[in-house]
């Protein structure tokens, strides 16, 4: 099966500002993106954990979006400015997909 | 004396005041004891339609007066100026920094759901009723006192991040889910009166403490884990505004309450209202709007410190302040 | 008519009803108000099992007769049937492409459990019984629809993918979890009979119309999100099918119902399952064996057109329909 | 003889039972009908908090005695003892090696909380009463085992993996969240009394054995699940012993009991737990101290064997076993 | 610690047809997945999300596969060749691990 | 937007050993990890799934950890020397990250 490069951009966002992500993901013309739930975590802030929380307040999520290779870019820069900065981890990573015209 | 000393111990000898004790106990020793997420949020669901409807019904049946008008003005007006106070207190007790002082300020200004319904609780277990309109003056006091918590945080030069992105949480504020279930709720409570009421009561009323309990097991697991892991953020100047705070604030609802007339019950349940810190509404709200605060401060403030206090102490000292000011 | 019109205000200003337009309206307005998924599937869990156990209680109460077999052969015979009808509505009325449009008229011949609540609510409100067999009825008019559609669709030319992997979702068909829970329920029922009822009768009867309006409320906020979502896929035509089948679908299950000699009750409730349209296990079994159908066509349609139309008008009218045929 | 089949068929068709055979019987044939696991872990701590509340307030209610010092006592030494039972029997029937011997050992001189409730349904469906401070033997005999099967699988040159680095797992003992909610609501419902039950029997009383339904329902399909999975490490040295031991520590527990001077229901009880097999605390510890033992073997013993066995016979014997010591 | 290179598989997949890719993974001898919950998401067919959802009709899962390089190409034709090709998000990447022998 | 090199590390572990592997995380000094919920999955020792179970002791968990470079063998020596070596997936693999400092 043929295959071609893509890149893998793995967000990792506070709950209350996922919304603002999506919406600077779909501006910036991606094609599709998940969301993946996160339950716990540990960081520069301490310990977190979702069990028994009421509030989204401290809660995570994490965004798996694969875009072709030529958007990437243009993507993280999305992102970025629209995220504050000293919120979430975002990763760029390589990976291979086998329909080139679906990112 | 005796008579203060019995309700005292009537309260904390409450299942739900122990099941809260129960949870935080556990969390504070480390056990691995813990409610589901799904859960949690589905029994304050729960909690938030049934007392919603409650409030309704109540009002179907008793009908409105010029009262409720004048009420919902002074819940804005209280949930507006109450954080200008917690900003004052906070800067001269804990040397805390604008942006955080701010931020925790924001919580004090709006109310916890279930310090309310621990009041109702109370005041049923001793015969005292209240206002069923309070549940929608509850609602509007939700939110106001973000936008204050943000005009604080801004005339000390932060809005959000640098490149101004953080900008107004409107959206989180106006559609907040629990103010939506709460006010549509009620709503319906009024919609469908006492006779719609006893179609679903065995849901929404009979079980509705015990359920209760589960809830406060899991507000004690959640606040208990929250000391454990961020106790070294409060300094004593914190944890004293943490008790100061919701005693003044207290006392400025009890006050406000019966200036407006309200019965015993009415003035202890907006008295517990101004007293109470928020734990849902005003953290997600200020996570986006004023990222730069730190979460684990007003949260383990707001339901670490202030919510147990009130919920032992709180309640009842403000049901005194109601029978002292309404004489009832 | 002044009897219909206080039958139809009965019905809308239910709780359960109020519910449904509560999370209606929170979803459109955008409110992020929720309800954890664990819980929206606990709720459906409970009413699964709860109406199975009531369907079976009072077949051991009442015993069997000829009947019941006449009305499970009339209920496949329907679901097989339907579907058939709503494809050529469907391609009459909308132009939709015929694979989308078998699947979209595979839901319209299998049936929506939430809507045989509701109705069955309804009638104990206004005091109407129906035989408690017609639980086994919902149950065996779930599948065969399905394999109507999936025949409409090889018609056209198209089974699943390409390569012929979608194939046929027998599995996903047979041994449906909410066949085999309400099955299941109603053999349990029937087993134990009113003695064992009355053992679980504070978990499965008393709590259950408080239960259904929290149901609801998700199921109003579910099709909220699906409307805001996919509202420019509900060409008119399309709109038009979701409320002109299930009163078609209706008035041909009530004449089947009356027919085959049920009760009033047991008419409105045929009625109600021909009109309504499945959103649990057709739209699983489609996504495996009809991958190019457009789920946000036939998940719109269903939950967001029929059920609605269904919860607050078309209930109603099944019933009159009923005592219009038997005279009840 | 007569007695004993009615008490065995009202065992057999009550709907908890039936619930669980339903649960059963749909993961066997591969139904994909599931529960969360959020409302899985929901309704154990339902359960768990139900029954510990009702044990305090009984407790509350009739004083205590030296018997409980003696109960608890007998049970720490039950727990800790069974074990070396258990695996020398499972070394004579099934020739298991050491390590999974010591694992499986160790569920067994643990106890299943679920098994007591329902056996404690059935006493409650006789007419039978048992001392309310059983609760509190159950909690402490559930930690004891773990040891004894830590030292069984030492002995046999297997501590963890090589480096040792699996060690004693006592945080996950000690604090195990199951062990200190049961002891928690026990005290709670101690400190409240039959006033304090009172407020919350709405919740943790009427409703109680339909939510065991469920519940059961759910290990039904956990454990179908199971033995679907891995019925092939079931080999019939191993599923005789799921059935023999039971009944040997059934016998052990009901004369211990009857030794104390436990009433009827009192022994029936201690044999029920001495009987039952853990499943949750006990696999949590030995999957982390002894990660080489096979999950698959000892979760599918006790869930997939020994509890449908108590479940629909163990129970009824052990009951019988009672009413013969104590001539009840 | 010595550590060998592999392939991380990454499958995003509707529910209903979880059952089926499943098979084809252990067909095709993978030595073992995990398989993640994900709880929303955005493509060409719009938004969705599992909140509140009854049916599991419009969930997805994410399936994580770790194999050896040598086996990488025949599992992922193996999933396509069950998978219809208009489902779903696949995904191939390098990775290292520890113990070779368990991939 | 300039990025740097750092490694991703995934850690498929079973939850009752999960407190073990945090805390050797956290002695190893890195600066944050997130965890998410797995839902089931096939390996040696057969399938499972978290569906309907009541108890942990079969539930896995997966940890996400994004760490510099140069940090990245110190905390897998940390991670193996805690985990026993039969339980779990540990894999390593490159990513580009935004603020280097952070990791
Ligand atoms: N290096 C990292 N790798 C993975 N997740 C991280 C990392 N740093 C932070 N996080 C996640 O982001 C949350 C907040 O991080 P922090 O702002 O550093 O407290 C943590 O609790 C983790 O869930
Ligand atoms: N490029 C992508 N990256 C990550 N997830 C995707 C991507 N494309 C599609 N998905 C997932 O697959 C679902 C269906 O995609 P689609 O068929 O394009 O609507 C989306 O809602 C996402 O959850
Ligand atoms: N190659 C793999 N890729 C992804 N997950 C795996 C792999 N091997 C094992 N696992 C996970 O680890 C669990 C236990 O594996 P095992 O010990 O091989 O039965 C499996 O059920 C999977 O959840
Ligand atoms: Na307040
Ligand atoms: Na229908
Ligand atoms: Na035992």
């Amino acid at each position: 099966m043929e295959t071609h490069r893509a890149k893998r951009i793995e967000i990792m966002i506070e709950t209350p500002a996922l919304r603002r992500v999506r919406r600077a993901l779909e501006n910036a013309g991606v094609r599709g993106y998940s969301i993946l739930p996160v339950e716990g975590g540990y960081g520069r802030t301490g310990s977190w954990s979702s069990e028994g929380e009421v509030s989204i307040a401290s809660d995570m999520d994490m965004i798996w979006c694969i875009v072709a290779e030529e958007r990437a870019e243009a993507v993280v820069d999305a992102v970025f400015s629209v995220v504050d900065r000293q919120i979430g981890v975002v990763t760029i990573s390589d990976c291979e997909v086998v329909r080139r015209e679906r990112f | 004396m005796n008579d203060v000393l019995a309700l005292a111990g009537q309260n904390l000898l409450s299942p739900v005041v122990l099941a809260f004790v129960l949870g935080l106990v556990a969390a504070l020793a480390r056990s691995d004891l813990s409610i589901p997420e799904a859960m949690a949020k589905g029994l304050s669901i729960y909690l938030l339609f049934a007392i919603g409807l409650k409030g309704g019904v109540e009002v179907a049946a008793t009908g409105l007066n010029a009262q409720i008008g004048l009420g919902l003005v002074v819940g804005v007006v209280l949930s507006a100026a109450l954080p200008l106070l917690a900003y004052v207190l906070l800067r001269l007790m804990s040397g805390l920094d604008p942006i955080n002082a701010a931020a925790v300020a924001g919580h004090y200004g709006s109310i916890s759901i279930v310090t309310f319904v621990a009041a109702s609780s109370l005041l049923q277990s001793v015969g005292v009723s209240f206002e069923g309109w309070l549940v929608a003056v509850a609602a509007v006091m939700e939110a106001p006192a973000i936008l204050t918590a943000l005009w604080l945080a801004s005339r000390a030069g932060n809005t959000g991040n640098g490149n101004g992105n953080g900008g107004m949480p409107w959206r989180e504020i106006s559609l907040n889910g629990s103010i939506v279930l709460l006010i549509g709720a009620f709503l319906i409570g009024w919609a469908v009166g006492p006779a719609g009421m006893a179609e679903v009561e065995g849901f929404f009323v009979s079980p509705f403490k015990g359920i209760l309990c589960l809830f406060l097991l899991d507000m004690g697991l959640v606040a208990g884990r929250g000391l454990r892991n961020s106790a070294h953020h409060l300094r004593p100047g914190l944890v004293g505004f943490g008790i100061v705070m919701p005693v003044v604030g207290g006392l400025i609802g009890a006050v406000a309450g019966w200036l407006i007339g309200l019965s015993t019950g009415g003035v202890a349940i907006l008295a517990t209202l101004s007293a109470s810190a928020s734990y849902i509404a005003v953290p997600a709200a200020m996570r986006v709007a004023l990222p730069r605060a730190n979460p684990a401060i007003y949260l383990t403030l707001a339901l670490g410190v202030t919510f147990p206090f009130n919920l032992a102490f709180g309640i009842t000292l403000y049901l005194l302040m109601a029978r002292w000011l309404t004489g009832g």
